[in-house]
C-alpha cells in the first residue's frame, strides 16, 4: 500500500455546552489513499459533515477539535496555522458542497470565480488564467466553454453549477477531494452524470476522495471503501463490497435493511374495486409576472392529466423536480383551481365547486406534505391542530379529542403529546403527527406529497411502514408522490409518470419499471444509481457480535 | 464687528419681499426705514415730525396738503428725486389693481399732483389726522422711472430708494446686505456711521444668542426677557429695554357670533377682568417697560385716554359676578391664541382659579385670524402692533367698527369712532375716543393686558440708542 | 429593462399624483387662503381684494386641475408669500437641503458600514457591542436635542465651528452629523445582519475552500452582496432626510427647502408646501429608482439575461 | 424484522416554545434592561397623581424656574419649576403618562392599519397586493414631518389630532415587515393543511398567521411606538405638537429649549426622561425580536 493522503486518527471534535451529545466527532480514525473513494455514510446529524469541515480547516467557530491529529502531506493539520492551512486550500485539497444553487457567488461570473483559483494560487498571466478556466469547463463537459465563462451562476442550472464547483475543486490537481453530498440536491440524470465525472476525474488527476453520502445506492455506484458513522462514532469501515452486501455491525444492518427494495409483495386484487377518485382533462397553467426585471411568462405544471384510481389502491406519480406532481396534488385539493378538466370524487366533480360548496368534500381528500417542520403552526399545540379538521365541519370537542388520542396510538404516539409544541418532536414523530391529522378527518384518499424524502432512511423505513398498516386497515386509498423510484417500487401498485407536466407512462409497478415504454422512464430507470448492488437480506446473516464500548469485535 | 467694518444682523424670519408695499412683516418696515425715506420724518425722541424729503409741508384744507421737497436729493442708482417721483408713488400704491397689500397704510389718500418739480399737493379721500404719522413710516417713496421698469418684483430683489443704506446684496429671504449711502443728503434720519450691515435669517433664539457669543452677530433684538436678564447678568453686554406700541388683549365674543356662549353676559366678561392678574404676568414674563393698561390701544397713540375705569385683580369678586351670571360651577370654553404661549398659559391658570376651565387651541396667525372673521373664536388672546403708527385709529379702527374682527358690535362706539375719525379737531376726536374705551372697559368687551416692550442687545463694540417705536434704525449704528 | 424602466415611471408618476392629490386636498380644506396671503398686519379691506384675485371662490377640483396643468409644465404657480415663481424659490432653496442630506447620507454610510462589517465579522465582540450601543443610543436621542447639544459644546464653548448658516463648508459639519446620524443606526444594523447572513451563506464557504485570503473573502465575496440591501435602505434614509431634514435645518439656519417647508407652514404659503411635498416625494421616488437600478448593476439575478 | 419499534418517547428535554421563550427572554440583557426602565416609567405614569404633591398645573409666577435640588434648589421641587412656576416633577410624571399614550395610540392605529393591509396582500397577493403595495408606495413617498406638521398647524394641536395623524402616517413599516413576514408563513404547509381541513379564511388568518407573524407585529409596534413619541416630541419642539398645558416631554423639551444657554436642566431633564423612555421601549422591541426569533428548526 502506498502512503494514504489523507489519514485521521483518534479525532474529536467537541460540541457546545448544552448540545444534545458532548462530541460532534468522537475518537474518529480513517484513511484516504490516492485515487481511491472513501463514502461516509450515516444518518444526518452523525457528524460527517463536521468531519469533513474538520479537514478543510473550515469548522463553524463554535467547534473546536479536543484531541487526535488529522495528517496531510505528512503535516498535521489541527496544528498547523490558520493561514499556512488556507495555503492548502484550494491548491492541495478541494472540497464540494452539497447545494449547488447557494455554493457560488451570485455577483461573479462562473468564470471569475473559477479564475480567482488561479490568481490566489499561481502567478499565471490573465491570458493563461483565463485558457486554464476554458480548458477545466471542457474538461468538467460543460457546452460551449466561452459562454458559459461569462455566465452568472443564476443563468446555470444546478448540474452545471456543481460542475463549476467542481472545476474549481480541480483546478489545481488536489491531492484530496472532499465532496460532501454534492449529488443529494439534483435529480437522478444530473446525479448519475456527476458521479461518472467523479469517477473519471479520480483516474486522471490521480487524486484521493473523500466523499460524504447517506445513500446506499450512490455508496454502491462509487465507493472504493464504506466508512459507517452513527453518533459521532464510526462503527463500521471497510472494502465497498464487504459493508455493503454483508454489513457486520446492527446499526449498518439497520440502515442496509431500511434501503427499499425494488418490488413490492404483491398486494390484493383490485380490480373489482370501484374507483374512487378520476380526474380527467385537467390543466394548469401558471403566469409569471415579469418582475422588475424579468419578463413574464408562462409554465405549463399540468397538461390533460387523466387517470382513475380505485378503492384500496395505492397510485405512484414520479418524476424529476418541476415535473408538475404538487401541482396536480394541489389542484386534487383545490388549494390551486385547475384550468380546464373535472375531478371526480365518489362520481361528484369538484372541480368547478365554488370555496363554499367545496366545504362539505374537503375531507374527503386529505394530503401529508414533504417538509416535517413547515406543515405543523409552530404556535399551537399538537392537540388543537389535531381537533382542527372535526371542529371545521362541527363535532364536537369531546368526541374529536377521543379520536385524537386514538391516532395518536395509531401512529405510535403517547397521548400525552397532545399537549405539546411541534417543536418538541423530531422529524419523523412530525410526520406520523402530521399523517394523524389527515386522519382525523376520516378521508377517503390520502395523499402523500414526498412525505417521506426528507426523511432519513431509517425514519422513512417506520414512516411507509404505518402508511401501509394504516392504508390496509383503514381501507384508505393512497396517491404517493415521490421521485425516489426505490420507495415507489415499494409501497405502489399503479405508477403514472410525469414529464413537464404530462403523464408520459403509467401501468403497474413492473410494467413500468420492467419495460419501460416511454424514453423518459427508460433514462430515468438507467440513471438510478448502484443498479449493480443487490440489497442482501439482513436477516439471513450470521448474528453481529459488539463489544461494550458498542465496537465491531 | 469693528475689526472687519461690518455690523453683523440677524432677522428671525424670511421676509418675503424687499417691496416694502408687498410685506406686511416688521423687518420689512425695518428695511423700508433703512433704504427709503418717507416726505417726514417723526422724530422718536421728541414725537415731533420733522421734513424728511419734504423740507416743508401745510395743511391747505383737512384733505389738501402741500409738500416743498428737498431738492438735489438722489436715488441710489442715480436718478433725480422729484415731485414726479412722489405723484408716481402715491398713484401707484391707491391704485387697487396694483395689489398692494397694507391697503390701510395707502389708501387714505386719493392722489398727488405736481404743481411744479419740487412741490407737490396730496389729496386725501376724506379728513385723516394720522396722515403725518403714516407719511412718516410706511409710506416710502420710490423712484418712478426705475419702479416703471423693473415693477414690484425687481424692487424686491434690486432695491433702490433714497435712503441712508442701499442694497449692496440680496438674496431674497436669506440673505441681505447694506452698505453706506456715501451720497446721503442731510436730513433728520443722518447718515450711516457704519460702511455696511450684514443681516442674516435666523430663526432660532437659542443659535442667534449662540452666534452673537462668538462675535458673529453684533446685535440682538426682540430678546425674549429671561434671556434678556441672563444676558445683562452677564455683565458683557449692554441690553435696553424699550417699549413697543404692541398692546396684547383678550377679546371676547360679546355679540356670540360663536353660538351660545357664556361671554354674551356682561357679568361673565367682568368675573374674568377680575379674574387675571395682569401685573403679575407683567411682573413675572413680561417684565421690562411694560405697562398694564385698560384702553384699547397704546399709551403713545395720539388720542389714547388713559384715565378709564379698571377692574382690579380680585378673584373673589370674579368668583362672585360668575355666581351671580349664574356660572357658580363655572364652565369650560375654547380659548385661542397665536404668541407668547407662556402669557397665554399664565392667564389660563388665573381663569382656572375661578373656575373657567380652557382648552387652548394654539395656532397659526393667519388661521387664526380667519377662524376669528368667520366669528367662530368665543375668546382669545392677540395682539396688535399698528404698523407703528403712532394714532389710537390704527387700533380701534380696525377692531371696534362692525368689521369681521369686531366682537362687540356695539353700534355706540362703532358710531363715537367713526365721528372721530372724521374730525380734525383734535379736542373733538380726543373726546368720542375716550367714550369709546371707556365703554368698552365698561363692557369689559376686551380685557386689555397690558404694552410690549423691545429687548435689544448691544455687542461690545456697538453704539445704538433703541427707540420706543420697536424700529431698529440701522443707519444710527455706530462702532464705539 | 426599457419596458420595466417605463413601467416604473408610471408607477412613479401615479405615486406623485396621489400624493399631490392627498396633499392638496388636506391643505386647501383648512381655511380661507386669502387671509395666509394677506399678512398678519393687513386689514379686512385687503383681504377681500385677495379673495377674487387669486380665484379661490373657484371649485376646488378646478383649483386642483389648474394646479397639476401647471405643474406638468414646470410651473408651480407663484408663492402666496413672496410672490416669487415656486419652482424659483424652491430650486433656489433645494441646493442646500440636497447637500445636506448627500453629506448626511454619506457621513451614516462611512461610518455605519464599517462598524457594521466590523460588528458582523466578530459577533459580541467589543466592536460589535460597541456598534449596538451607538445604534440604540442613535435611535433614542432625538435630533433637535442632538443638534442644540453640539452647537453649545463645538461652536460655543470650543469655538470649533460656525452655529449656523451656510456659508462655506464648515458650516456643513454639525448638520451633517446630527442629520447624518440620524440614519447610521438603521444602516449600520442591516449591514451587520446581511454581513453576518452573507457570511454563513455557502457561497462564502466555497470561497474559504477555495483558499482566498480574508480580505478577499470579506470585500470581494462578502460586501458586495451585503450592501445590496443597504443601498435600498440608504435610498430610502436618504428621501427621509431631504423631508426630515426642517428640524435640522431649523436649528442650523440651514435656509433649505426643509426650513423653507416648515417656513411655508407657518405662513400657510399653500403653493410652496404644495411643491414641497411633491418635490421630497419626487425625490423619494426618484432615490429608490435609482437605488433600483444600482442594484440591477451590483446583483446580476435582476439583470435581464 | 418482526419486532415492532417502541413507541419513541416525546423529547423531554424540549421545553414549550413559551418556555423557551421565557428562558431565552431571562438571559437577554438589553431586554431585562429595557423592560425595567420601561417598567419604572410605566409605574411612574401610573401613580403620578401619588407620586407629586403638587399639581402638574399649578402655576406660581413668583417662584418660576427654581432650579432642581441637585443644582442648589429646594426639597419642596426636587426638581425645580418651569417658566410658569410649576413643579417640574409633577410635570415629568405627569408628562410620562402623556407620551406612553401618544406612543401606545399612535402606534396602535398604526398597527391596525398597517397589519391589516399587510396581512391581506401578504395573503392574497396578486391585486390586492399591488393595491397594497400602491398604498405603501404613496404612503412611503409622503414626507412624514412635513406633513405632519403641516396636518397639525391646521387643525390645531389637540392630543387627538397629534395622535391620529401619527397614526395614520406610521402605518408603513407594519404594512411591509407584515406582508413579507405573511407571504412567508402563508408558503408554509400548515396553512396549505388548515385549508384543506376546511378552515375558513377568517379563521387560517387568526389561528394560523396572526400568532406566526406576530412577533414582527410586537417588534415594529415598539419601534413605532418610539417613533411616535419622538416625532411628537420634534413636533411640539416646532411649537405643532400636543397643546399646553398639557405636560407632555416633547412640550417641555419646547418650552425648556428657550433657556437651553442659561438653564440647560430645563432641557435636560425631559430631554433625559425622553431618552431614556425611547430607549428602553428600542431595546424591548430589540430583545422581543431575539427572543421570539421563531423556534422550530431547532
Ligand atoms: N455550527 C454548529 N453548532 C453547533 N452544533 C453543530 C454545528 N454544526 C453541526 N452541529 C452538530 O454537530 C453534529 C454533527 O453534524 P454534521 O453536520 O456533521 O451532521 P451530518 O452527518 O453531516 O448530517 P447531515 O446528513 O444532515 O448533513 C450534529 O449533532 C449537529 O447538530
Ligand atoms: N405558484 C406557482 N407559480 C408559478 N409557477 C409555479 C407555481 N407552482 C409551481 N410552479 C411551476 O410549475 C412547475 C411544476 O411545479 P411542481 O411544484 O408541480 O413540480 P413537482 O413535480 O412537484 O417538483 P418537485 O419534485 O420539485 O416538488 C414548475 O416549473 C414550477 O416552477
Ligand atoms: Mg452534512
Ligand atoms: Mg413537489
Ligand atoms: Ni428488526
Amino acid at each position: 500500500m502506498t502512503d494514504p493522503i489523507l489519514s485521521i486518527r483518534n479525532l474529536t471534535v467537541d460540541l457546545p455546552r448544552g448540545a444534545d451529545r458532548p462530541h460532534a466527532v468522537e475518537a474518529l480514525t480513517l484513511q484516504v489513499q490516492p485515487r481511491e473513494i472513501v463514502c461516509i455514510v450515516g444518518e444526518s446529524g452523525s457528524g460527517k459533515s463536521i468531519t469533513a469541515f474538520t479537514t478543510m480547516g473550515l469548522l463553524p467557530k463554535a467547534l473546536t477539535p479536543s484531541s487526535g491529529e488529522v495528517l496531510f502531506e505528512g503535516r498535521d493539520l489541527l496544528t498547523l496555522p490558520a493561514a499556512e492551512h488556507a495555503k492548502l486550500r484550494g491548491r492541495r485539497m478541494a472540497m464540494i458542497f452539497q447545494e449547488p444553487m447557494s455554493a457560488l457567488n451570485p455577483c461573479y461570473t462562473v468564470g471569475d470565480q473559477i479564475e480567482e483559483m488561479f490568481e490566489q494560487h499561481t502567478t499565471l498571466s490573465k491570458a493563461e488564467r483565463r485558457a486554464r478556466t476554458l480548458h477545466l469547463l471542457d474538461e468538467v463537459q460543460l457546452p460551449d466553454p466561452p459562454r458559459i465563462y461569462e455566465s452568472y451562476p443564476h443563468q446555470l442550472s444546478g448540474g452545471q453549477r456543481q460542475r463549476i464547483v467542481i472545476a474549481m475543486a480541480l483546478a489545481l490537481d488536489p491531492a484530496l477531494l472532499i465532496a460532501d453530498e454534492p449529488t443529494t440536491a439534483l435529480d437522478l440524470s444530473t446525479q448519475a452524470q456527476i458521479l461518472h465525472l467523479l469517477k473519471d476525474l479520480r483516474e486522471k488527476h490521480s487524486a484521493g476522495i473523500l466523499f460524504v453520502t447517506h445513500d446506499f445506492d450512490v455508496v454502491a455506484e462509487i465507493a472504493d471503501r464504506v466508512v459507517v458513522m452513527k453518533q459521532g462514532r464510526i462503527v463500521e469501515q471497510g472494502p465497498a463490497e464487504e459493508v455493503l452486501t454483508r454489513p457486520r455491525h446492527p446499526y449498518t444492518r439497520l440502515l442496509i435493511d431500511a434501503v427499499p427494495r425494488r418490488s413490492r409483495a404483491v398486494g390484493q386484487d383490485l380490480s373489482r374495486s370501484p374507483e374512487i377518485l378520476r380526474v380527467a382533462g385537467l390543466d394548469k397553467t401558471y403566469h409569471i409576472r415579469g418582475t422588475m426585471f424579468r419578463p413574464a411568462r408562462t409554465v405549463h405544471a399540468c397538461r390533460d392529466i387523466e387517470f382513475g384510481v380505485r378503492r384500496g389502491e395505492t397510485l405512484g406519480i414520479v418524476g424529476e423536480s418541476g415535473s408538475g406532481k404538487s401541482t396536480l396534488v394541489k389542484c386534487l385539493i383545490r388549494l390551486e383551481d385547475p384550468d380546464n378538466g373535472a375531478v371526480w370524487v365518489e362520481g361528484t366533480n369538484i372541480a368547478g365547486y365554488s370555496r363554499r360548496a367545496l366545504h362539505p368534500y374537503r375531507k374527503d381528500i386529505q394530503i401529508v406534505f414533504q417538509d416535517p417542520y413547515g406543515s405543523l403552526n409552530p404556535r399551537r399545540t399538537i392537540g388543537d391542530q389535531l381537533a382542527e379538521g372535526p371542529t371545521n365541519f362541527g363535532e364536537p370537542r369531546a368526541k374529536v379529542m377521543a379520536r385524537a388520542r386514538e391516532l395518536m396510538r395509531i401512529v405510535r404516539l403517547e397521548p400525552e403529546a397532545l399537549n405539546r409544541y411541534p417543536n418538541q418532536f423530531s422529524g419523523g414523530q412530525r410526520q406520523r403527527i402530521c399523517i394523524a391529522r389527515a386522519l382525523m378527518v376520516e378521508p377517503k384518499v390520502l395523499i402523500a406529497d414526498e412525505a417521506v424524502s426528507a426523511l432519513d432512511v431509517s425514519v422513512q423505513k417506520e414512516v411507509l411502514k404505518l402508511l401501509n398498516e394504516i392504508r390496509d386497515r383503514m381501507g384508505l386509498t393512497v396517491l404517493f408522490i415521490t421521485h425516489d423510484l426505490r420507495v415507489a417500487a415499494q409501497v405502489c401498485d399503479r405508477l403514472i409518470v410525469m414529464q413537464k407536466g404530462e403523464i408520459v407512462e403509467r401501468g403497474t409497478v413492473d410494467e413500468v419499471f420492467g419495460t419501460p415504454k416511454h424514453a423518459y422512464t427508460q433514462k430515468l430507470l438507467a440513471a438510478q444509481p448502484g443498479q449493480a448492488w443487490e440489497v442482501p437480506d439482513i436477516a439471513s446473516l450470521p448474528p453481529a457480535r459488539l463489544d461494550a464500548m458498542g465496537g465491531l469485535i | 464687528d469693528q475689526a472687519s467694518g461690518t455690523l453683523n444682523l440677524a432677522f428671525s424670519k424670511e421676509v418675503e419681499t424687499a417691496d416694502v408695499y408687498f410685506n406686511t412683516a416688521r423687518e420689512g418696515l425695518l428695511l423700508n426705514h433703512a433704504i427709503w425715506d418717507g416726505l417726514l420724518y417723526r422724530n422718536p425722541e421728541t414725537g415731533a415730525y420733522e421734513g424728511n424729503l419734504a423740507t416743508d409741508w401745510t395743511w391747505i384744507d383737512p384733505t389738501t396738503i402741500e409738500f416743498k421737497l428737498r431738492e438735489g436729493v438722489t436715488f441710489h442708482n442715480g436718478e433725480a428725486f422729484t415731485a414726479d417721483d412722489v405723484v408716481y408713488t402715491v398713484d401707484y400704491v391707491t391704485n387697487p389693481d396694483n395689489g398692494v397689500k397694507n391697503l390701510a397704510n395707502v389708501m387714505w389718500m386719493e392722489r398727488a399732483e405736481k404743481i411744479d418739480d419740487h412741490t407737490v399737493r396730496l389729496i386725501l379721500k376724506a379728513p385723516f389726522p394720522a396722515a403725518e404719522d403714516f407719511l412718516a413710516g410706511p409710506v416710502a417713496i420710490y423712484p418712478d422711472e426705475y419702479y416703471a421698469e423693473v415693477g414690484p418684483q425687481g424692487m424686491g430683489v434690486a432695491p433702490i430708494g433714497t435712503g441712508p443704506l442701499k442694497v449692496a446684496e440680496l438674496d431674497p429671504g436669506k440673505h441681505f446686505v447694506l452698505e453706506a449711502n456715501e451720497a446721503y443728503f442731510d436730513g433728520p434720519k443722518g447718515a450711516s456711521a457704519i460702511g455696511r450691515i450684514d443681516i442674516r435669517t435666523i430663526p432660532d433664539v437659542n443659535t442667534q444668542i449662540a452666534e452673537f457669543f462668538n462675535g458673529t452677530l453684533d446685535f440682538l433684538w426682540n430678546v425674549p426677557a429671561d434671556q434678556a436678564e441672563k444676558l445683562e447678568a452677564m455683565g458683557r453686554y449692554e441690553v435696553v429695554n424699550a417699549p413697543a406700541m404692541r398692546v396684547g388683549y383678550i377679546s371676547m365674543d360679546a355679540a356670540g357670533r360663536s353660538g351660545e356662549s357664556p361671554l354674551t353676559d356682561k357679568r361673565v366678561r367682568q368675573a374674568i377682568y377680575h379674574a387675571i392678574d395682569r401685573q403679575t404676568i407683567l411682573d413675572a414674563l413680561v417684565k421690562g417697560s411694560s405697562k398694564v393698561v385698560d384702553s384699547a390701544c397704546a399709551p403713545v397713540q395720539t388720542a389714547c385716554a388713559q384715565d378709564l375705569p379698571s377692574y382690579e385683580y380680585d378673584p373673589e369678586k370674579a368668583k362672585a359676578l360668575l355666581a351671580e351670571a349664574g356660572y357658580a360651577d363655572g364652565f369650560t370654553i375654547d380659548f385661542y391664541a397665536y404668541r407668547d404661549r407662556p402669557y397665554a398659559e399664565a392667564m389660563m391658570g388665573f381663569l382656572d382659579a375661578v373656575g373657567i376651565k380652557t382648552n387652548l387651541n394654539y395656532m397659526q396667525y393667519a388661521a387664526l385670524r380667519e377662524q376669528h372673521r368667520k366669528g367662530e373664536v368665543p375668546m382669545t388672546f392677540l395682539t396688535w402692533g399698528s404698523n407703528s403708527v403712532a394714532d389710537a385709529s390704527a387700533m380701534t379702527a380696525e377692531f371696534f367698527t362692525g368689521g369681521p374682527q369686531d366682537d362687540a358690535r356695539d353700534p355706540e362706539i362703532i358710531d363715537w369712532i367713526q365721528q372721530a375719525d372724521s374730525t380734525t379737531d383734535k379736542e373733538k376726536r380726543a373726546g368720542h375716543y375716550k367714550q369709546a374705551l371707556t365703554k368698552i372697559v365698561e363692557e369689559a368687551y376686551w380685557v386689555p393686558l397690558f404694552t410690549y416692550n423691545v429687548n435689544y442687545v448691544l455687542g461690545p463694540d456697538i453704539a445704538y440708542t433703541p427707540t420706543d417705536d420697536e424700529i431698529v434704525r440701522f443707519f444710527a449704528f455706530d462702532w464705539k | 429593462m426599457l419596458l420595466f424602466t417605463l413601467k416604473r415611471f408610471g408607477l412613479a408618476i401615479c405615486v406623485a399624483l396621489t400624493v399631490s392629490a392627498i396633499s392638496f386636498g388636506l391643505l386647501y380644506m383648512a381655511g380661507d387662503p386669502a387671509v395666509a396671503i394677506a399678512g398678519e398686519n393687513a386689514s379686512s379691506v385687503d383681504i377681500a381684494a385677495i379673495t377674487a384675485q387669486y380665484g379661490f371662490d373657484r371649485p376646488l377640483l378646478v383649483q386642483y386641475a389648474d394646479w397639476l396643468g401647471g405643474a406638468l409644465t414646470g410651473d408651480l404657480g407663484r408663492s402666496w408669500y413672496f410672490d416669487l415663481p415656486v419652482t424659483q424659490i424652491v430650486t433656489d432653496r433645494l441646493g442646500v437641503t440636497v447637500t445636506l442630506g448627500a453629506l448626511a447620507i454619506s457621513f451614516a454610510l462611512i461610518l455605519a458600514i464599517p462598524m457594521g462589517v466590523a460588528a458582523a465579522v466578530r459577533p459580541n465582540s467589543l466592536i460589535d457591542r460597541a456598534a449596538l450601543f451607538l445604534s440604540v443610543v442613535g435611535q433614542a436621542i432625538p435630533s433637535f436635542w442632538f443638534g442644540l447639544i453640539l452647537i453649545v459644546v463645538f461652536s460655543i464653548k470650543l469655538g470649533l465651528v460656525p452655529a449656523s448658516g451656510s456659508a462655506s463648508w464648515k458650516h456643513f459639519i454639525l448638520p451633517t452629523v446630527v442629520l447624518g446620524y440620524y440614519a447610521t443606526p438603521a444602516i449600520m444594523r442591516l449591514t451587520r445582519a446581511g454581513m453576518l447572513e452573507v457570511l454563513s451563506a455557502d457561497y462564502i464557504r466555497t470561497a474559504r475552500a477555495k483558499g482566498l485570503d480574508t480580505r478577499k473573502i470579506l470585500f470581494k465575496h462578502a460586501l458586495r452582496n451585503a450592501i445590496i440591501p443597504v443601498i435600498s435602505l440608504a435610498a430610502v434614509q436618504m428621501g427621509f432626510m431631504l423631508g426630515g431634514s426642517i428640524v435640522v435645518e431649523s436649528i442650523f439656519a440651514l435656509h433649505g427647502a426643509g426650513y423653507l417647508a416648515w417656513e411655508s407652514i407657518s405662513r400657510n404659503d399653500l403653493p410652496v408646501m404644495q411643491a414641497l411635498i411633491l418635490v421630497f416625494s419626487m425625490f423619494y421616488i426618484l432615490f429608490t429608482f435609482l437605488a433600483d437600478l444600482l442594484n440591477a448593476w451590483m446583483d446580476p439575478r435582476l439583470r435581464v439575461g | 424484522m418482526t419486532h415492532t419499534p417502541p413507541v419513541p418517547p416525546v423529547r423531554e428535554v424540549q421545553p414549550s416554545p413559551r418556555q423557551m421563550m421565557l428562558r431565552r427572554a431571562l438571559r437577554h440583557r438589553g431586554l431585562l434592561f429595557g423592560g425595567a426602565v420601561m417598567l419604572v416609567i410605566l409605574l411612574i405614569a401610573i401613580f403620578a397623581p401619588l407620586l407629586s404633591q403638587h399639581s402638574p398645573y399649578a402655576q406660581s409666577l413668583m417662584a418660576r424656574m427654581k432650579p432642581p435640588v441637585f443644582l442648589g434648589g429646594e426639597a419642596t421641587h426636587w426638581l425645580g419649576t418651569d417658566a410658569l412656576g410649576r413643579d417640574y416633577w409633577s410635570r415629568l410624571a405627569h408628562g410620562a403618562r402623556v407620551s406612553l399614550m401618544i406612543g401606545l395610540f399612535a402606534a396602535t392605529i398604526s398597527a391596525l392599519i398597517g397589519s391589516t393591509l399587510g396581512i391581506l396582500a401578504g395573503y392574497f397577493g396578486g391585486r390586492v397586493d399591488m393595491a397594497v403595495t400602491f398604498l405603501i408606495n404613496v404612503r412611503l413617498a409622503m414626507p412624514v414631518v412635513l406633513v405632519a406638521l403641516a396636518v397639525v398647524a391646521l387643525f390645531g394641536g389637540s392630543l387627538t389630532v397629534v395622535v391620529t395623524v401619527l397614526g395614520l402616517l406610521l402605518w408603513d413599516r407594519f404594512a411591509v415587515v407584515l406582508r413579507a413576514a405573511t407571504m412567508q408563513v402563508r408558503k408554509l404547509e400548515y396553512v396549505a393543511a388548515a385549508e384543506v381541513l376546511g378552515a375558513s379564511l377568517p379563521r387560517i388568518l387568526w389561528k394560523d398567521i396572526l400568532p406566526n407573524v406576530m412577533n414582527h407585529l410586537i417588534v415594529i409596534f415598539t419601534l413605532e411606538m418610539a417613533h411616535a413619541i419622538i416625532l411628537e416630541a420634534a413636533l411640539s419642539f416646532l411649537g405643532l405638537g400636543v397643546q399646553p398645558p398639557t405636560p407632555s416631554w416633547g412640550l417641555m423639551i419646547s418650552e425648556g429649549k428657550e433657556m437651553l444657554l442659561f438653564e440647560p436642566w430645563l432641557i435636560t431633564i425631559p430631554g433625559v426622561a425622553l431618552f431614556l423612555l425611547v430607549l428602553s421601549i428600542n431595546m424591548l422591541g430589540d430583545g422581543i425580536r431575539d427572543v421570539t426569533a421563531p423556534e422550530g428548526r431547532n
